[in-house]
């Protein structure tokens, strides 16, 4: 097989958008931006599926790779290196970005400043595939923190145009929680090097067991709380429902489909590759808020009045998913987080690309506001709202199932050191999230797409829409009818240390 | 001769240099308080340079340099005290509080009225050095 | 062959959706069509399996998970060919049906589609050799009804019975979903065949199988509607009324049976399982059909009549009395199916549901008033039909159970309650019967009434309706009348339950009989008003269901929307000024902080001298 | 104690005496003034040291230049010539510890590195115009390349600044 590092493929999925973000607004008209940077991630998404395929015709080892010195004095490298893990993160990332740039591409913002907002997204891209992709601590810091800014913009300024001050504050919140994370996430990366003296990833796996165990968790309680932040974990929840309902359409869609990622990704790393020992003894503290997180987000959601919100705070409840199958420590809690992970992305992104919609042609997103009978007003609209909705309560055969049911089977018999009938007691009320997730999603289909139509007429979806959006349903239904395609490595992850 | 002698010389020169700097209002003595503190730089530069008998005179050369730099500082130092005053119509140094840190709403206002009355010396806080 | 009964409804569910907005006649044609290539599949199958022939496979294919693999794969053998075979074959009767009965309903092409998926989905369970495939199907078939029912998604009730329909079931689901862990883990794997092998061979303990049973009981009782999940399915009713004859004849509710006969090996491991079984399907038994007695509405007396008989099917099985069950099933599903196509066939023409204003159509209606009778005749279980000789099935496991069986007091328990019940479900059967066809014609006042399945205007004179409508009720009458025949035949689909049971028969016949006597006479007595009457205050108790719903209100859903609510109010007033006060108490420090920059450029000098000062103090004192 | 050492005493005491008195003068011209005694005493402190050329530079651009210079700022700038009373802001006293600890720091550390060493001053042509011309011109030509541009820049900023802005 023809090694892909050697024609700087994995080079071009972090440098391509970084260039294209620099480069292409220098283009006058926004429109032609926007047509560039779309072909510029075709290619991306082009690359990345091809490394995708190299990745899992390699059983997942690290197939593409690519190393160079960067900080010689401090031995920072430019370490990148795709595994099965990262690689269907840098797909989807790369997906939803180019829906995103489609989605732009007719439906500019009525603020202007299209140019510098396509800039933006494509430096999030070339910053969150860089994340995924990198082996370095420091790389890894600096990227991660490098998607923080252009999401600030993208929120202040593009927010939402009725309410200046409240996406101001929104985006500042969001920018210092996180942040505030990644201090914590450095400090960790710090103590890392101070123990083990290198800042690279598969050597600090290789040498992990070294560090005593009173030092792995305060290491791993520190990734905890400092990725517990983004994903975001509850309590640290609070940012997130103001990000989303202020920010734009396509700002929503990469904060749910790819920011949230960066904490999942980034905890499933380390715990589980570098400080085992310790994501042990403190793995039963995150699974408990996991849950916490997935009952107190539906039930915040009953409670919503307005569709964005709600949608934001279901989040909250899948990312407890995905915490409460990390914190299972076992191979099946890593596929499933994996898997709950991609399907998160690809279902509450097409949920925020709808409700974007709605919300862009009635001007808010409150239930009072979009008025009732949907189904009537603009029927494809409701149907993809509707599917979406369903998808995202986890209805088997679509991709929200496995996911969660994974999660579930990986609380059901989690890693042996772990209290059994506590994670019992977790799967019990992850179970009940379940169905309280049903219920509002119900109760938000019978709010906005049933009833006595409103009057007013709602354009329905339009051609760019679905061109937009069409990868995204049928990549929801291909995940829940074939969930092989996301589960074929969860034996080969079972060969991770993880067990101590 | 003891080393000591002119490097305390040159300590004491120093801090009488700041203490012009710091403590003076007029804007000209604060560059006096420079240049004090520049030649007790330029003394302990030519006593090392005498006690080391550097090949290269070292100390002395650097010591012409910074002679040279002090000249092109009082020269732009000048200038800005010029503009200074034709702009504020004083050069008290310790009214000058432009770069407080104020609310926006503020300094806004203060810059609208430089920008308005300019030259007409609007700091409020301002004291007793100013032309008869 | 097996793959393409689960397939060929979806392709007709994507045709439909794709073009039948745009051609008026795609719609149908794809839905009947695939069906009824769907039904031609599953009959060659079903004669493949007519014998006893063995079981064929397809698959398995593994999905690695980490820890115990997916093992999807298909499976059919003779139970899951007839269920194929059944539920087909409705699925095409209710397609024909639709073409008729929704002619020039803009949302056709999604009913249809949806019919189809429901089918498919149907299928998959049946066919289904590995619990989480099945649990796909099982689902898929629980959103699609909950899109059916909320077909007319103005009317209030239609919403309300969708979400309660798929909250419902979805919630016994979760419990069905953490059954098939336990049983899983407890077999070392997901595969039906696999978990039977394992039950046989005794390698789950009978702590597993506990467990596992009643949660997997939990799902089950969700989908078929047993008490205490129950209050569902008469809710579902203001869906189109072909759907309640899909729903409720052959496909979701007739799933939980299955599982349960499907899964009976590891049923009987467990003693405690058997037992709440039997509770449980004696509790339906008698309450939904005391319920059907005082139900003023056509629809619901045909839903609880349902869940009434489904007991009966559980209470067999709860008896591990397999053939009896399935046999039930069978003919439950060609008399309820005809029942339901009936009853719409009769809503068709007076435009309304309830029994109060119906009466006196057996003129109006002469081929539904035939079709109908004979499926209130079979439900009530008189003798020549196929009703009496499969509830005679069940009540006879019972009876050799009580007699001379290992279950001996739940054996009498369910011989009691199952002729109770014949009582009972002969007393309804008569008086839905005596209400809607005979006596004078109550008013047709065509206001469309609450619940009216589509509250279209009808003209005032009943006439009887199209062919297309007509065809499916005389296709459904022939097994309901000949099907006694194949039943009486020892051997049948592998059974070897006695045909009859000659004491237990003679009874139920003579409570039957003397029910319908008490019935018709009540009826004649009140001058051709409803009987249930005679029930006094009692009346009041079972038309308010026993009040169930209330309960639930205040025990489940009121805390929840409390805490809903809790949650929300934490959010706005404990969290938000939490978060708030971080940014006030930043904004105070920072303005504290704030008058050392005044501005004076001469004290910032001192500062930084005075700050370099120090730390060379400090720095040589440390040193 | 050597003549030459009592000299230096002789010459710093007045460099600090007139430095002290630049400091708390209350008359600005006076001020400059005794700024020229500072620095001509530090002249002499430089030529007792053996540095001649930097002394003489010393003369010629410190108390030629830079206090003519300092006068005529103190002219354009319509500087009272009489004592002006509040000369000294009310940072002095902080001001005065700041420049106390700062100056007290450094003799300590000098005192502390350097105590007993002394200084042998050499041969006569050390810090002749000559020998450091040839340093100058030889070793340290970059710098004082460098340096010209500085001063280029220094000149052409000044203009600038100094020019009336006649746009607004």
């Amino acid at each position: 097989m023809i090694s892909a590092s050697s024609f700087g493929g994995l080079e071009f999925l972090v440098a391509g958008p970084a260039v294209g973000a620099a480069l292409l607004p220098l283009l006058r008209d926004s429109r032609r931006v926007t047509q560039a940077a779309i072909g510029l991630a075709s290619a991306v998404l082009a690359v990345s599926i091809w490394m995708w395929v190299d990745v899992v015709s390699a059983d997942g080892a690290y197939v593409w790779q690519s190393n160079a010195s960067w900080i010689a004095a401090l031995d920072v490298h430019w370490r990148l290196g795709v595994d099965d893990l990262s690689a269907p993160l840098v797909v989807l990332t790369a997906l939803l970005t180019w829906c995103c740039l489609v989605a732009l591409l007719k439906r500019a913002p009525d603020c202007g400043g299209t140019s510098a907002l396509v800039g933006l997204i494509l430096v999030i891209e070339a910053g969150s595939i860089g994340t995924f992709v990198a082996l370095d601590l420091v790389l890894f810091f600096v990227l991660f923190e490098v998607v923080l800014i252009p999401m600030w913009f993208v929120i202040a300024a593009w927010g939402d145009p009725h309410d200046e001050p409240g996406r101001r504050r929104a985006a500042s919140r969001f920018l210092v929680v996180t942040v505030t994370g990644s201090a914590l996430m450095l400090v960790a990366f710090l103590l890392l090097r101070s123990e083990l003296g290198t800042f690279d990833l598969a050597a600090l796996t290789e040498r992990a067991r070294v560090i005593e165990s009173d030092r792995q968790i305060l290491i791993a309680v520190l990734l905890m709380v400092g990725f517990g932040a983004k994903i975001p974990m509850w309590p640290l929840h609070f940012w997130l429902p103001d990000a989303h309902s202020k920010a734009p359409t396509v700002g929503s869609v990469l904060l749910a489909g790819v920011l949230l990622k960066l904490g999942t990704y980034g905890l499933l790393r380390f715990w589980y590759d570098v400080v085992p020992v310790g994501a042990l003894e403190v793995a039963p503290y995150l699974g408990a808020l996991g849950v916490v997180g997935i009952v107190y987000g539906a039930l915040a959601c009953l409670a919503q009045p307005d569709l964005k919100r709600l949608i934001a705070y279901s989040s909250v409840g899948h990312m407890g998913f995905v915490a409460l199958a990390i914190s299972t420590m076992t191979p099946q809690g890593l596929a499933a987080a994996n898997f709950a992970n991609v399907a998160h992305g690809v279902i509450t992104a097409l949920l925020f690309f709808v409700v974007g919609a709605v919300k862009d042609r009635v001007g808010d997103s409150g239930f009072g506001v979009i008025g009732r009978g949907l189904y009537a007003r603009s029927p494809h609209l409701a149907a993809v709202l509707a599917v979406a909705a369903v998808a995202s309560l986890g209805l088997p055969g679509l991709a929200g199932f496995w996911g969660e049911m994974l999660t579930m089977l990986a609380a059901y018999s989690p890693h042996p050191d772990l209290p059994q009938t506590t994670y019992l007691v977790f799967m019990v009320l992850a179970g009940l999230g379940v169905v309280l997730t049903t219920v509002y999603f119900v109760v938000a289909v019978r709010k906005v797409c049933q009833g006595v139509p409103a009057s007013d007429a709602v354009t329905d979806v339009e051609a760019d829409e679905w061109v937009a959006w069409l990868p995204l349903v049928a990549l929801t239904v291909l995940l829940g009818l074939a969930p092989m395609v996301m589960l074929w490595s969860a034996d080969v992850v079972a060969a991770l240390p993880v067990t101590p | 001769m003891p080393l000591l002698f002119p490097l305390v010389l040159s300590a004491l020169l120093f801090g009488i240099g700041t203490y012009v700097v710091m403590a003076r209002r007029h804007a000209v003595l604060v560059l006096m308080g420079v240049e004090l503190m520049l030649n007790a730089v330029n003394l302990n530069l030519v006593a090392f340079d005498a006690w080391w008998h550097d090949a290269l005179d070292s100390g002395q050369v650097l010591a012409l340099f910074v002679i040279a730099i002090a000249a092109a500082e009082i020269g732009l130092g000048l200038a800005i005290v010029l503009l200074v005053f034709r702009t504020h119509q004083h050069i008290n140094v310790d009214a000058m509080r432009e770069l407080a840190d104020r609310d926006g709403g503020q300094r806004a206002d203060q810059e609208a009225s430089k920008h308005t009355d300019r030259g007409a010396g609007s700091s409020p806080d301002r004291v007793a050095v100013t032309p008869p | 062959m097996t793959l393409g009964i689960v397939l060929l409804p979806v392709i007709g569910a994507v045709v439909a959706m794709l073009a039948g907005h745009r051609r008026e006649r795609i719609a149908p044609l794809a839905g009947v069509v695939t069906t009824a290539a769907s039904l031609g599949a599953a009959l060659v199958i079903g004669f493949g399996h007519w014998g006893d022939a063995a079981a064929s496979a397809l698959g398995p294919y593994e999905i690695s998970t980490g820890g115990t693999p997916i093992l999807v794969g298909l499976r059919v053998d003779q139970l899951s060919a007839s269920m194929l075979v059944l539920a087909t074959a409705v699925a095409l009767l209710v397609q024909v049906y639709s073409v008729s009965y929704l002619r020039g309903d803009p949302r056709y092409p999604t009913y249809t589609a949806l019919v189809c998926l429901f089918t498919a989905a149907m299928s998959l369970v049946v066919v289904s050799d590995d619990l989480f495939v099945l649990l796909v199907g099982w689902e898929v078939m629980g959103v699609c009804s909950y899109f059916l029912i909320s077909h007319h998604w103005e009317l209030e009730p239609a919403r309300e019975g969708a979400v309660k329909a798929f909250v419902m079931t979805r919630l016994g689901d979760i419990g069905f979903l953490f059954g098939i862990f336990v049983i899983g883990e407890a077999a070392g794997t997901y595969q039906i065949s696999g978990v039977i092998t394992a039950a046989e061979a005794g390698s789950i303990t009978s702590g597993e199988a506990t467990i596992s049973t009643l949660l997997l009981l939990c799902g089950v009782v969700g989908k078929s509607a047993q008490f205490p999940l129950h209050s569902w399915l008469p809710d579902a009713m203001p869906g189109p009324t072909p759907i309640s004859a899909l729903i409720h004849a052959a496909t979701m509710v007739a799933a939980g049976v299955y599982l349960v006969a499907r899964l009976l090996p590891v049923y009987v491991l467990s003693d405690v399982a058997m037992a709440v079984l039997s509770g449980i399907a004696v509790i339906t038994m008698l309450g939904s059909a005391l319920m059907a007695l005082a139900a003023d509405d056509l629809k619901r007396v045909l839903a609880w009549s349902t869940v009434s008989q489904l007991a009966y099917m559980f209470a067999a099985l709860s008896l591990a009395g397999y053939g009896a069950a399935i046999l039930h099933l069978l003919s439950h599903g060609a008399f309820k199916a005809l029942l339901f196509l009936a009853a719409g066939s009769v809503i068709h023409a007076v435009g309304t549901q309830r029994l109060g204003q119906m009466g006196g159509l057996r003129a109006a209606l002469p081929i539904t008033f035939t079709t109908m009778t004979i499926g209130f005749a079979a439900l009530a279980g008189v003798p020549p039909l196929v009703g009496f000789f499969s509830k005679d099935a069940v009540l006879g496991v019972a009876y050799e159970q009580a007699m001379h069986g290992e279950y001996a007091v739940r054996g009498w328990l369910v011989l009691v309650a199952g002729l109770l019940g014949a009582a009972l479900t002969a007393a309804y059967s008569t008086r839905a019967w005596l209400l809607v066809f005979l006596g004078p014609r109550r008013g047709s006042t065509a206001e469309p009434s609450d619940g009216a399945d589509n509250g279209r205007i009808v003209a005032a004179e009943p006439h009887e309706s199209p062919w297309l409508m007509l065809g499916p009720l005389v296709l459904l009458a022939i097994p309901c009348l000949v099907g006694s025949w194949a039943v009486l035949r020892p051997g049948f689909l592998g059974i070897e339950a006695d045909p009859l049971h000659l004491p237990v028969a003679l009874i139920s016949l003579g409570l039957a009989l003397g029910a319908i006597a008490a019935t018709v006479f009540a009826w004649w007595q009140l001058g051709a008003a409803d009987p249930a009457v005679r029930l006094g205050k009692f009346r009041q108790v079972l038309a308010g269901e026993f009040h169930y719903d209330a309960l639930v209100e205040r025990v489940i859903l009121r805390p929840s929307r409390f805490s809903a609510l809790a949650v929300a109010a934490n959010e706005s007033s404990i969290v938000e000024p939490y978060v708030q006060g971080a940014d006030t108490a930043t904004q105070w420090s920072a303005r504290l902080l704030r008058w050392l920059h005044d501005g004076n450029l001469q004290r910032y000098v001192t500062t930084v001298v005075l700050g370099a000062v120090a730390l060379a103090v400090v720095i040589g004192l440390a040193q | 104690m050597t003549l030459v050492e009592v000299l230096f005493l002789l010459l710093g005491a007045m460099a600090l005496g007139s430095a002290v008195l630049v400091a708390v003068s209350a008359n600005l011209v006076h001020c400059a003034l005794w700024l020229v005694v500072t620095l001509g005493a530090l002249a002499g402190c430089y030529l007792l040291l053996a540095a001649e050329f930097v002394a003489w530079v010393q003369v010629l651009i410190y108390l030629g230049a830079v206090v003519v210079l300092l006068l005529f700022a103190l002219m354009l700038t319509r500087a009272p010539t009489g004592a002006v009373p509040d000369l000294t802001s009310s940072n002095r006293f902080l001001a005065a510890f700041t420049a106390a600890a700062a100056s007290g720091l450094l003799i300590v550390s000098f005192a502390a590195g350097f105590g007993g060493t002394r200084i042998e001053i050499g041969s006569g042509d050390i810090g002749s115009a000559g020998a450091l011309g040839s340093t100058l011109f030889g070793a340290w030509v970059l710098g004082f390349e460098v340096l010209s541009v500085l001063l280029l820049a220094a000149l052409i900023g000044a203009i600038v600044l100094s020019r009336r802005q006649e746009r607004d």
